[in-house]
């Protein structure tokens, strides 16, 4: 994809590293966190199709087979459905898999061992077991990706109790929540995102956690609270950047975990602003910003001072073409504008 | 009509035994096999009263391949199964008290009442669960065996499953990965011809299971199920190639389903197969089978087998008592473990 | 389960026949549909685990097969995720099939086909194809289901474009919503509810449509909306029924098709009353709740006058045990009392 | 090291012509190959330009497999296939013109700019459309047929897939339906030993896959997929086959992938397989080894063969302009076609 590799990279690089220390690419980063994750425990291992290519999956695995052995880091069948049933069987019996997918869309495959096996086993055992597995895919978009290969399907997964749900958006939460997820004892799902996988961050070296269910304030701001993760959470920051020229401001609120769902900070910011914009890179139906936007005028009824507003995807699958997808996918001017109205109460 | 005669079925040869059958061992697998029937027995007796509010699935006529399996192994290897449960879990040693309770919906359940008749698992025995999604366990198994290679564990891996399992395509996704890393696991494939009332004739096209496990590069054979020490000795093989190194095997079982698929007491009549079936079929009665041998031999008599019918019955009902006075699950205990800490 | 059928049965035959006509059962309805469609349409085909037993699938195809042949009306390997690629494939070659299953928990398995492919084709075809297929399941509840056999997963499946999504309540709209999925040239997914498929009610002969995307009032009131479909919905109208006598009242809405969602007769409702109820017999959490939930709060913010309330399942699975499964499932006193707070504003 | 050398693959023996073959159709065959090499280097050769914004999975050196078995289709006869679209696409007869307009994102692509390079069509041909989702075609196709048999229509159903789809537990669901209703369905399985950068040695345990095809009960075979008539004579023989009823065929068709699994260039060099091991197979090219296969039979000389060259040339640049002058998707042409009438 040398033309949307070449349009992405320049974008990363225009990105300024603004606090202090060692910058890192977000693929850098997540390659840091599986080597340290398997450098510490003996029982993580590493699996998906391609990650021991010489490029490794995306660069997120490059050569780590070459340090840890083709035992702990292997290539794999495609055979999705059958892998996370083995991964789960393996968590159960005492081992950490972390299994790597190059698209969620992929992951339409496993939802019956995900769903109705990996994240029941605990409860259902009666907490006599637990199911300590990572499953990590990244969101695809543009050249070409299409119908079939840039889904965001977090939403599907929102409502299954058990699942603990990541989206990253930064290089330093990316490692630091992969190191996390794979410490901890459920089935925690992380959804990158190819786009923001281009950018580079501080890093801090060796390991360190991002809490798992505590979202955290990206900008703090006055006429309305903008919440999601991902990708689209970094595009509404490029927006209220900009709506800074026109005198407005917004708590931005970073989620990093979907589920469970860091509810309040949301309220918190709710209080203060009285407005919420909702924000995810999937379906705006019945996904994360259906829940988020229940969720407020349920238990934040009454600090709400206008209609709360979504930005998502259109229920219209994802169309192949170019010129298409550009009308299809939110971007920061339509952000700006729906900003605008929320602001101006129109 | 008898669409499944027992004389056409092709067995593979019998393995066979390595050295003489010690007479303790031989009664112990009919005692085994005599429980779980009177356990499944003392079950669908009281079903009707409705008070065990869970499914049930018997698998009495194929107690033979519980018995003869788990007879191969050690507390340390693990059993999965699918939804018929009771025969793997109880001939894997599982707690008849912690189960029984838990078909009563019971706090002190073997799952504290969350999984009910088709999710046992009593771990301190090496049973380690089961899943009421037809095939779910298979990729589970698999994926413990995988575990155990990893982490150097000894520890062989069995699940037990139906034909009807086969029919799913993460079978085959397990099947090959196990054949790829050699995983010590073993497939029983417990095929009784029926997935409900559907035979398999209208759900596969006459071809042989375990030749297909056979072509996706497993060890695999066809075993007479009623007959336990076929499948006794087919185990034991089974686990000594997964212990040593020498990868997954596939073993299909044939045996009867004396029963209807779920509930108390026969259904044929409603059509799906000829009563007379059943009939042809209990004429192999791995029980009666073994007895009859046994008393060829002179290791077991009536008095013998009366007295172990008594104390069976006494451990029944003082398993069904505990149940029974057990205490139901509260409020509070419906949010616990959503989440491990 | 004779004793989860014997309470069902003695319930339904409590309810009341109200309008006039001919009563038949949910169950025979739903037969009735599908002989109907059978006759009418040599192009359709009915396939499923169990259709051919002699009881037929809950009674729901009984004999069919007798009628119109084994090629026609015909039993499966279990293969749910095959055999979903095979009915899509099917009907873009020019066939209806109609697919059932004893679980939406089964469905689980075929996400890829539905999701992935049937909901897609129309759409990456550009049009040139269409995928009329009905995939029929019955969300199960008791007598030890379990969190494996009563999964209740429209809300994972609203956020999918392409799909139709139909949940009936009476035997009425069994039938003509029956109909009308296999009349439409859409992949439509109907879930039952084991407790609804035990009433009966008045059921016109012959062809007949209930249209899709369109809601229904099942009561008329003044001081909230209840909006819902299925099971859940007919608990609460037993709530509010009762409620009458403490002089509340409420419009409720029978949605009958989860998507397209009838927005229009929604916000109508609210305009009066000013306050939802949303129910559903799935998760609170990201499913149907949250979507209609979030869509007041964005397009109807401005006639609400209280939080919107959800009443789904809450984020845990569900328990197998009897006594587990009382304190689980909301039921019609926990409905009362939630509408009673929304009415006295606490 | 070359990995999988030609001549260690054992091949079921080559099915016999039924009769003489007609030069003109020799002919054609080799016309065929040679146009999609000359496409698939014509997109090649654009790429870097970064016009054609979508991924592309080229076919060349498995020319033969795509032309050999669409040779023994007729238009009515339905052919869908994987992510590796284009030689299937265009030996069905799709139009070229419209492929590369889906492949430059115009409104008058063959799917309007919606599917791309991995969900083509041409119904006007009976090329019935693609998955990006491997092995997502197979199931799909399965049912296709099962639709031909039930509406009697005189229709084969053929999908075209690559050896990974075999890992997808649904190919084994779709072939057990498919040999237990007996339909009119032919699976070619395009083994090229690779999954994107994964060779099959690590993805299955060295087995066979078309006797795990046989083993679920379907005439199968592994033909030489660098000779067009091996090829077209066992797809031949499917189509009698499902044509008078006899059910499902599976052909594993073995050749190799000359270029990188996506994009331009071959991408050897990363390490995932030896250059040698490319250079070895070219030297089995199809359209090499029909071309002097047809020179010694005095069929076809350099002559004939430069100006085929220069005929699809110009068919090729006149296509590419098309493409590239065609107008872009507008904003209204996005919500079109969510829902069917
Ligand atoms: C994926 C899935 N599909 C369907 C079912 C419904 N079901 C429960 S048990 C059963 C029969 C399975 O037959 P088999 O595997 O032969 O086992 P048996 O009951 O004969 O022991 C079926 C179809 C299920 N539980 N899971
Ligand atoms: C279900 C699924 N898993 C993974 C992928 C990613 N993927 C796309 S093409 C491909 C290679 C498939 O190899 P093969 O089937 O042998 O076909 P080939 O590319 O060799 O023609 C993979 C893994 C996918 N598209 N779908
Ligand atoms: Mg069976
Ligand atoms: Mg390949």
């Amino acid at each position: 994809m040398p033309w949307a590799e070449a349009l992405l990279t320049s974008k990363a690089a225009g990105q300024e590293v603004t606090e202090e220390g060692r910058a890192l690419s977000y693929v850098d980063a997540l390659r840091e966190a599986l080597t340290l994750a398997l450098e510490l425990d003996p029982k993580v291992f590493v699996l998906g199709q391609g990650v021991n290519d010489s490029p490794g999956m995306f660069g997120v695995t490059t050569d780590l087979h070459k340090k840890f052995g083709t035992d702990r880091v292997f290539d794999t069948p495609l055979s999705e459905e059958g892998l996370t049933g083995i991964c789960a069987g393996a968590a159960l019996n005492g081992t950490r898999p972390v299994y790597l997918h190059n698209r969620p869309d992929f992951l339409l495959l496993t939802f019956n061992q995900l769903v109705s096996h990996a994240a029941k086993f605990h409860y259902i055992d009666n907490g006599q077991s637990n199911v300590p597995m990572v499953v990590w895919s990244a969101i695809g978009r543009g050249w070409g990706s299409g119908s079939q290969h840039s889904q965001a399907i977090q939403g599907f997964l929102l409502g299954v109790p058990g699942l603990k749900i990541i989206m990253p958006s930064t290089p330093y939460d990316a490692k630091g929540l992969m190191l996390s997820a794979i410490a901890d004892n459920n089935p925690v799902l992380i959804f990158e995102h190819r786009w923001a996988m281009k950018t580079k961050g501080v890093v801090p070296e060796g390991i360190y956690h991002v809490p798992l269910g505590k979202g955290i304030y990206r900008r703090r701001g006055e006429d309305l609270t903008i919440v999601g993760t991902s990708h689209t959470l970094s595009l509404a920051i490029e927006a209220i950047d900009e709506l800074s020229k026109e005198g407005i401001s917004a708590d931005v609120i970073d989620l990093r975990t979907l589920k469970p769902l860091d509810e309040e900070i949301i309220f918190e910011s709710l209080k203060k602003t009285g407005k919420v914009l909702v924000v995810d890179t999937g379906p705006e139906m019945a996904g994360v910003c259906a829940e988020i936007g229940c969720l407020v005028a349920e238990k934040g009824f009454h600090d709400l001072r206008g209609p709360v507003r979504r930005i998502g995807l259109p229920d219209s699958p994802v169309p192949a073409g170019y010129t298409l997808e550009q009308f299809y996918f939110p971007d920061k001017n339509r952000i700006a504008k729906v900003i605008r109205e929320m602001v101006s109460g129109t | 009509m008898i669409r499944y005669p027992y004389k056409d079925i092709e067995f593979s040869p019998a393995p066979r035994p390595k050295k003489k059958y010690d007479p303790d061992f031989l009664i112990g697998l009919y005692r085994s096999m005599l429980r779980i029937r009177m356990i499944q027995e003392a079950i669908e007796s009281r079903y009707h009263e409705d008070q065990m509010k869970s499914p049930i699935h018997l698998v009495i006529g194929q107690e033979a391949t519980s018995v003869g399996v788990c007879a191969a192994l050690r507390n340390t290897d693990q059993v999965y199964s699918s939804h018929r449960t009771q025969g793997n879990y109880l001939a894997k040693g599982g707690s008849l008290k912690a189960m029984l309770s838990e078909l009563y919906c019971r706090l002190n359940g073997c799952a504290g009442s969350r999984g009910g008749s088709m999710h046992l698992l009593d771990k301190s025995v090496g049973y380690a669960g089961s899943s009421a999604i037809v095939a779910g366990s298979v990729p589970v198994t698999t994926g413990a065996a995988f575990s155990a290679q990893l982490l150097k564990k000894d520890q062989v891996n069995v699940v037990f499953f139906g034909d009807a399992a086969t029919e799913e395509g993460a079978v085959w996704e397990s099947l090959n990965f196990a054949a790829l890393k050699s995983l010590p696991v073993i497939y029983i494939c417990e095929n009784n011809f029926y997935s409900v009332c559907s035979s398999l004739e209208v759900r596969q096209p006459g071809v042989d299971i375990y030749k297909k496990a056979e072509a996706f590069g497993l060890n695999s054979c066809r075993i007479d199920g009623s007959q336990v020490l076929h499948v006794y000795e087919a185990a034991r093989e089974a686990v000594e190639r997964a212990q040593s190194g020498g990868g997954p095997t596939f073993i299909e079982s044939v045996a009867y389903r004396w029963r209807g698929h779920g509930g108390a007491g026969d259904d044929s009549a409603s059509g799906y197969r000829d009563p007379e079936e059943v009939k042809a079929w209990q004429e192999f009665c791995p029980i009666e089978g073994l007895y009859k041998e046994l008393v060829k031999q002179k290791q077991l008599d009536e008095v013998r087998k009366n007295s172990m019918k008594e104390e069976i019955q006494e451990e029944i009902q003082e398993a069904f008592e505990h149940a029974i006075n057990s205490p139901n699950p509260e409020e509070k205990d419906l949010s616990t473990h959503v989440y491990s800490d």
